[in-house]
């Protein structure tokens, strides 16, 4: 609570302040570019939120940028397969700050449909810090126009004083490890062992989100990945599904 | 130039080409379905079944009598129980259309016996699928300009598509076979 | 300006030194207020091609954008690449913009001249000419591929459409007998303002040329092969972020609203129009400039719509366009240029025809005759140039058709 | 190549015009198209037809919204009665067996007086963070109690929301009627009728406790006690501008920002300083005023909707916070 | 004598023109291309595990991921091969729809495709919006029909989920009203630009028996000059009544596939207005109500289904044991497959050029890599 006492007292600081963090975060969440990556199916519906109908431009957002140093969100639109995440990392530690992610649909989010497979990450918040979920599979293009308004609404609370890429570098990280391919799976720079293992759940924790504080962080207060728990091989033959269906009590 | 019916090839290939089938394969029936009931592995034999060194003979001979000269898809089957991988070979006949023309293959599941050789220099568009089956079942194809994995990374080790390759959650395993 | 200065009792060192201060910041202010709100337009207009609306949300009808893209860019992170070349890396963007903010300096904002230089036409190309030097020393400092590929790109071409772009000024020069600015545009207020120069058959071909040629100076579709992003990534700019990028960015569009600007300086009579003279005064000058912003506007409007409609070239396309189509019809054009200046001003040229028919001017309406002559003669040339040029540009495709097929069988087998 | 299972009649050669005399004239009429579109997008009247090719077609998202189809499927989410508060799940498990990507978790309740179990789910955990929406949970279940919801404004900051439990997967029938009419209307009767065969095996408060909508047997208008105020007030989601801004902010944060906010209002208030506790201590507060206004405002109202992704402490924060606001008005 | 060095450069899996997450490794002489390595797996999402997991009903949402622009075709072909499988009847009206859906899917991928391939070329995204424009007409009525824009999930063993009702025919008639329209705005955009025929004349030519060795299918091949369209060679659902043609091309480039999808596009159009006319009334029902869709068992054995997708060749190979779930899940992707004749199309080209050959095959990574 400490910090957002703090925001209360810059609040209180004057109006010189208070115009300055206005005019930074009107000018940061009035043109927030995001960079040219699709990964997937979402990356349909993110080009469908840049087309005509929904036109993403109205929110000065269409300057899709190729290179990751001028852009300044990146959202993660499609499944990360191991295979890919160590680009995805590298794109992101590419990006210049203030960068932001969002991960769109539930494959960015959390492996999605797919995460029971063997080369699917099982969210990307794993190895990059994510500011903004949508779920959906594929969120519409209105949810996507809704999660920047989510990452405006972020920003603007922001202050200039405290963002971490002004501060002191304390804690703050800006270089993620960028996961290594290994023979049975992905590892990654201080995790032991086969970090993301193919056929097996990942041993590490995911980043906290920048939005509720995180500086680069693993989410200590999250052992395991415990919701995702591993499918089992379910076979229509062996419970047939409509007898279950009338009745627990009759 | 004609088109085939189903099974036909078999009898076709026993007359013509006698050496080419798969002598394990010989006394049973066209049609005979091998299930191990509930839940368990399946061997189907509707189709020719030949030897593994002679698929590329097979090739040419089904793309020059009945002109399937297309080779539309090839598959990689893992039948655990019985210790084999199989090979489906679709071929079609561009300029006739109908249904497919399926050619198998059957080998052991052990590196020494995974092998089959390929039929990219005849067929390119085998290229992908046939690194495809060796990136996933580990059935290597000498004659390839390029085999290596399609899928997984080189550092890789294992066969994902295999049956007793793990399954998410479970504890990993070295997986047989390499 | 300096004289009025002087005027007021200022020391007459002090009196130019404020007044080339006060020029050179309305210069700075004109350009990238200009820029600003031409990228506003550029992306509101192209979204109405596209059926949608473009930036509507910062400010009245989205005009506040581009400010707070200049907010935003100035106060990101400067990333520099870890082997990049840091000083080349720095500097090329400065470069960059100080060629283009030079240009500025010549330019006629309708009657208003920054500064009249008597070879100003030739100052504009010598300051367009450091663009490539700028767009090499980002390619190489970067160290990445795709920036590399892109300077060189961007080198080749700029060098290469210069020739063209400097040889289609010609015929104007030619015509206004200066290299002013000024002169040109006065020698285009013939007919109650009306007397472009695009409006002869010599001016229409130098404009579309010049047109063209500046296109592929400004790296505007189809000639944006520089910074072509489904290819190299974003060209020459790939490495740039933060305040360097926005420079980047700050130039490319302030070069192409200089281009507007001369184009309309050139061709469309800059700031003449009728009503101007009528008025005169300070009335008459915000008319011109008027005049002159809604000519400039048009022009970048075009090249929008192009931007819009057609796919780019290909680099060999791009050059042989360049050398084959463009070079041919610009010497083809000085010719006739020389034909319509012998003709009109033979009174300069050849003495004797003077006294035969009398001393023409292209104001004077006795001399309709001769301006009629000029002009079918003129428009026979340039017409059968054109059509001549096409006529071997065609077949050289079809010709590419026939033989492709062997060559392909010989790579492919 | 002979092709004998083709007629000539079914082919013909695409037509390449490679003999053209090429002068610009392809790229003008480009221009020309690309220009009319222009003029028709800017000043023609905007799309209103699927037939139209031309006009505007901006939908501008936030203001304007699309109308969804009935069978939009984006979410799962439960229905309870309303008049009764019980919810219609049984927990027969249909929809976590079909449901592709299993991200559907169910605990049956159970009697606790016998320990056998009663038809009413205990726990019920959706991943919305996973599910693909593909409507099957929806499709199969016989009691019509999981449904698709239309609303896609989920974004968050925070992953764990996304694991959404019984609480906030709840939603009155009447929402879900409002949303889907006709579908609803298909299934009502049935649906209404295996619910009242069902609540007669329920004993207690077994199958109406969640989300307190239900308070000793008391009627509808209980309902609207504030934890159980997500449901509708995630009804009354506006179809207009996003109500509040608040909404857009990290959830706890904005409630933090506003305890504190509203505990420094007390202390400025003095006479109102006894409300400062009240913002500290997060016990549910009883049946809010305004509270049974927003449920029959339900499908239009503007009610404030920051309780929408709220978990239930912070929703209970924020009513804290607005009781010590009234306090400090001296209401 | 001179001797210049080649240059590698490594094009994605991070690029704008690929399509994805597509990686091409390209060795360069200059400009012209030498060499080029595709390299896949970046989209390797284990479909085809999944598909050995999921029971015959969970995997149907499962198709709509592969093609993630044409989910209806998937669903089809998926459904196709397990109504195969299991021998299931499918009644008449469903399979008219299936035809419909089939058909407006195959409008909206090619329209979004080409613009694609345009954008690639650099064209501003203008046809590729314009497109977008009519997919997203063809996506409200998928929407309407089947409950999702892109993830449709519509079909079913047996038949399809939802009928459609008279909103949606009186929908498909405005529709068909404007899309010739829209037809002759694109051709008139860019069919006869010089740049778009200086950029697709020649280049990536494929030679018709080199088609038909690398296996490429769909506009691929037609574009080459082999008429060979499942619609006519193995007709499916009822393809077999309606009157429609098959475009070809003459050389095998880039401008003949372009001008091949375009044809393909007018097909369809002729096609859904036979369907729409042809359309037998609700009687028949939509699906076969017989079919256990959640239970469903296949008897032993196999089958292999194919449908004519907008891209080509979509077959699924399943391989049953009798239970409830497919005991080996292929599926023949078509732009997989149309992927392996890449690096010959490409060879001796610029890397200009490669971008746009890859766009004029019309790849989904989500098929590629499954």
């Amino acid at each position: 609570m400490s910090d957002l006492q703090t925001q209360m007292d810059l609040e209180q600081q004057g109006v010189l302040f208070t115009t300055i963090n206005k005019l930074y975060n009107w000018g940061r969440r009035s043109s927030v570019w995001p960079m040219q990556f699709g990964l997937a199916c979402c990356a349909i519906e993110m080009i469908a939120a840049a087309a005509s109908r929904y036109d993403i431009s109205r929110f000065g957002s269409e300057l899709f940028r190729a290179s990751p140093r001028q852009a300044d969100v990146m959202i993660v639109a499609g499944t990360v397969t191991k295979k890919m995440v160590p680009q995805v990392v590298r794109l992101f530690n590419q990006m210049p700050e203030p960068r932001y992610v969002i991960s769109m649909g539930a494959c960015a989010t959390s492996g999605g449909p797919f995460r029971d497979g063997y080369n699917v990450v099982r969210g990307v918040d794993l190895y990059v810090p994510v500011d903004v979920y949508i779920p959906g599979c594929p969120p519409r293009p209105e949810a996507l126009l809704h999660s920047l308004m989510t990452l405006q609404a972020q920003i603007d609370v922001q202050a200039l004083q405290q963002v971490r890429w002004y501060g002191d570098d304390e804690g703050v990280v800006n270089e993620f490890p960028i996961p290594v391919f290994g023979a049975e799976g992905l590892e990654v720079a201080g995790i032991p062992g086969t970090a993301d293992p193919v056929g097996g759940t990942p041993k590490m924790p995911p980043f906290v989100s920048p939005a509720l504080g995180g500086k680069g962080e693993r989410d200590a207060s999250i052992k395991a990945l415990e919701g995702n728990q591993p499918k089992p091989m379910l076979r229509a033959g062996t419970v047939t599904i409509e007898e279950v269906g009338h009745g627990i009590a009759g | 130039m004609a088109l085939l019916a189903r099974g036909e090839l078999r009898s076709i290939l026993q007359t013509q080409l006698p050496n080419v089938l798969d002598s394990r394969w010989d006394t049973q029936a066209t049609d005979q379905v091998e299930a191990h009931g509930e839940g368990q592995t399946v061997l189907l034999d509707f189709d020719a079944v030949v030897k593994a060194e002679a698929i590329v003979e097979v090739a040419h001979f089904v793309r020059d009598t009945f002109g399937y000269d297309f080779l539309s898809n090839i598959t990689a089957v893992d039948y655990l129980k019985q210790g084999l991988i199989e090979l489906v070979y679709q071929f079609y006949n561009a300029a006739e259309g109908g249904p497919d023309l399926r050619v198998r293959v059957r080998i052991g599941r052990s590196p020494e016996e995974c092998i089959v050789p390929s039929l990219t220099p005849t067929w390119p568009g085998a290229d992908l699928q046939e690194r495809e089956a060796y990136d996933m079942y580990g059935v290597v194809f000498p004659g390839h300009p390029n085999l290596a994995r399609i899928y997984m990374w080189d550092e890789f080790k294992g066969f994902p598509m295999r049956k007793d390759f793990p399954k998410t959650g479970d504890k990993y395993t070295h997986v047989t076979g390499e | 300006m300096a004289d009025a200065l002087t005027q007021l009792g200022f020391a007459s060192w002090l009196s130019v030194l404020i007044a080339s201060i006060i020029k050179v910041t309305l210069i700075l202010v004109g350009g990238s207020v200009g820029m600003m709100f031409l990228t506003w337009y550029e992306r509101r207009s192209i979204s109405y091609m596209q059926d949608r609306r473009g930036p509507n949300r910062v400010g009245p009808q989205g005009l506040l954008q581009p400010i707070s893209e200049a907010i935003k860019t100035m106060t990101k992170e400067d990333a520099t690449p870890r082997d990049a070349d840091k000083i080349v890396h720095f500097l090329a963007p400065v470069v960059m913009l100080g060629a283009t903010v030079l240009s500025f300096a010549v330019i006629p904002w309708g009657r208003m001249f920054p500064v009249d230089l008597n070879a100003a036409v030739l100052f504009v190309i010598a300051t367009g000419g450091l663009h490539s030097i700028g767009m090499m020393m980002a390619g190489w400092g970067s160290n990445n591929k795709f920036a590399l590929l892109g300077g060189m790109r961007g080198v080749a071409q700029l060098i290469s459409y210069e020739i063209p772009q400097v040889m289609a000024i010609i015929p104007v020069v030619l015509m206004t007998g200066s290299m002013s600015l000024q002169k040109i545009v006065e020698a285009q207020n013939d007919f109650a303002g009306l007397g472009w120069y695009v409006f002869s058959p010599v001016g229409l071909l130098g404009f579309a040329l010049f047109f063209t040629a500046s296109l592929a100076e400004g790296e505007r579709t189809p000639f944006d092969i520089p910074e072509a992003d489904s290819e190299i990534i974003a060209g020459y700019m790939t490495e740039y972020s933060g305040m360097k990028f926005a420079v980047f960015y700050l130039s490319n569009y302030m070069s192409n609203l200089a281009v507007c600007f001369i184009t309309a300086t050139l061709y469309l009579g800059g700031g003449n129009g009728p009503g101007v003279d009528a008025l005169g005064g300070i009335a008459g000058g915000l008319l011109s400039l008027i005049y002159f912003l809604l000519k400039s506007f048009a022009l970048f409007f075009v090249m929008v719509l192009i931007r819009a409609t057609v796919p780019r070239l290909r680099v060999d396309q791009l050059m042989s366009f360049a050398w084959k189509f463009l070079l041919p019809l610009v010497l083809v054009n000085i010719l006739s240029a020389s034909f319509w200046v012998a003709l009109l001003r033979w009174d300069q040229q050849w003495p004797k025809l003077t006294e035969w028919f009398g001393a023409p001017s292209t104001a004077d309406a006795t001399n309709w005759g001769r301006l009629a002559i000029a002009i079918v003669l003129t428009l026979l040339i340039n017409a059968g140039a054109v059509a001549l040029i096409m006529r071997l540009t065609n077949r050289n495709v079809q010709k590419h058709l026939y033989t492709t097929d062997e060559e392909l069988a010989l790579g492919l087998s | 190549m002979t092709l004998s299972h083709l007629a000539t009649e079914d082919v013909f050669v695409v037509e390449r015009n490679d003999a053209d005399f090429r002068a610009g004239q392809g790229m003008t009429k480009g221009l020309g198209i690309v220009f009319r579109k222009f003029r028709k997008a800017l000043f023609g009247k905007p799309n209103s037809d699927r037939a139209d090719t031309e006009g505007q077609f901006n939908v501008q998202y936030p203001e304007e919204r699309l109308a969804m189809p009935e069978a939009y499927r984006n979410m799962p989410i439960l229905l309870y009665d309303d008049a009764t508060g019980h919810e219609l799940c049984t927990s027969c498990f249909q929809c976590e067996r079909i449901c592709p990507p299993q991200v559907i978790h169910i605990t049956q309740a159970k009697d606790p007086a016998t320990g056998k179990p009663v038809p009413a789910a205990a726990k019920f955990v959706l991943e919305y963070d996973t599910c693909m929406s593909c409507g099957y949970c929806a499709e199969v279940c016989p009691f019509d109690a999981i449904k698709m919801d239309h609303d896609f404004e989920l974004s968050t900051a925070n992953h764990p929301e996304l694991d959404v439990d019984y609480n906030r997967l709840l939603r009155p029938v009447s929402y879900y009627e409002t949303i889907a009419p006709t579908m609803w209307s298909d299934v009502k009767e049935q649906a209404m009728k295996k619910l009242q065969n069902n609540i007669k095996r329920r004993p207690g408060d077994i199958g109406r406790d969640h989300g307190q909508k239900i308070k000793g047997g008391a009627p509808v208008a209980a309902a609207a006690t504030p934890a159980a105020g997500a449901a509708p007030a995630a009804a009354a989601k506006p179809r207009g501008p996003v109500a509040a801004i608040g909404k857009n902010m990290p959830e706890d944060k904005t409630a933090k920002l506003l305890a504190i906010r509203a505990a420094n209002a007390a202390k400025r208030g003095g006479g109102a300083a006894d409300a400062a506790p009240v913002a500290q201590a997060a016990p549910v507060v009883e049946a809010v005023a305004d509270a049974p206004a927003a449920v029959s405002a339900a499908p239009t109202g503007p009610v404030a909707a920051i309780g929408q992704n709220m978990s239930e402490d912070k929703r209970a924060k924020l009513e804290a916070i607005r009781a010590a606001k009234r306090a400090e008005r001296g209401e | 004598m001179l001797k210049t060095e080649e240059l590698q450069i490594n094009i994605g899996p991070q690029h704008p023109s690929t399509h994805g997450v597509f990686r091409m490794l390209v060795t360069v002489d200059g400009e012209t291309l030498v060499d080029l390595k595709p390299v896949f797996g970046y989209l390797h999402r284990n479909h085809e595990q999944l598909g050995e997991v999921n029971t015959y009903l969970q995997n149907m949402p499962f198709t709509d991921r592969l093609d993630y622009f044409n989910s209806m075709v998937n669903n089809h072909a998926y459904a196709r091969t397990i109504e195969t499988l299991a021998g299931v009847e499918v009644p008449e009206r469903a399979q008219y729809i299936r035809v419909i859906m089939d058909e407006l899917s195959r409008i909206l991928n090619h329209a979004t495709a080409m613009g694609f391939m345009l954008g690639d070329m650099g064209a501003w995204q203008t046809a590729l919006l314009w497109g977008m424009r009519e997919r997203e007409k063809i996506l409200d009525m998928f929407e309407y029909v089947s409950g999702a824009r892109m993830m449709c999930n519509y079909c079913r063993f047996g038949g399809v989920v939802r009928d459609i009702d008279d909103w949606f025919i009186t929908e498909l008639k405005k529709l068909m009203q404007g899309l010739p329209h829209y037809f002759d705005d694109f051709e008139g955009l860019l069919l006869n630009s010089e740049i778009l025929l200086a950029r697709a004349r020649n280049i990536g030519v494929l030679p018709k028996e080199l088609a038909l060795a690398y296996s490429v299918t769909g506009p691929v091949l037609r574009g080459s000059g082999v008429a060979y369209d499942i619609r006519k060679a193995e007709p499916y659902a009822v393809y077999d009544r309606f009157k429609f043609k098959v475009p070809v091309g003459t050389v095998g480039d880039v401008y003949d596939r372009f001008l091949v999808r375009i044809a393909e596009m007018r097909e369809s159009y002729k096609i859904l207005e036979q369907a729409l006319e042809q359309l037998p009334d609700a009687t028949g029902g939509f699906i076969n109500p017989k079919v256990k869709q959640q239970s469903l068992k296949a008897p032993a054995g196999e089958a292999y289904a194919r449908v004519e997708s907008p891209k080509g060749e979509l077959g699924f190979y399943v391989v049953s044991d009798g239970s409830g779930s497919a005991y080996r899940y292929k599926v023949r992707a078509p732009s997989f497959i149309n992927l392996s004749a890449l690096a010959d199309m490409c060879k001796g080209y610029t890397i200009a050029d490669v971008v746009v050959i890859l766009g004029s095959i019309d790849i989904v990574m989500g098929e590629v890599d499954r």
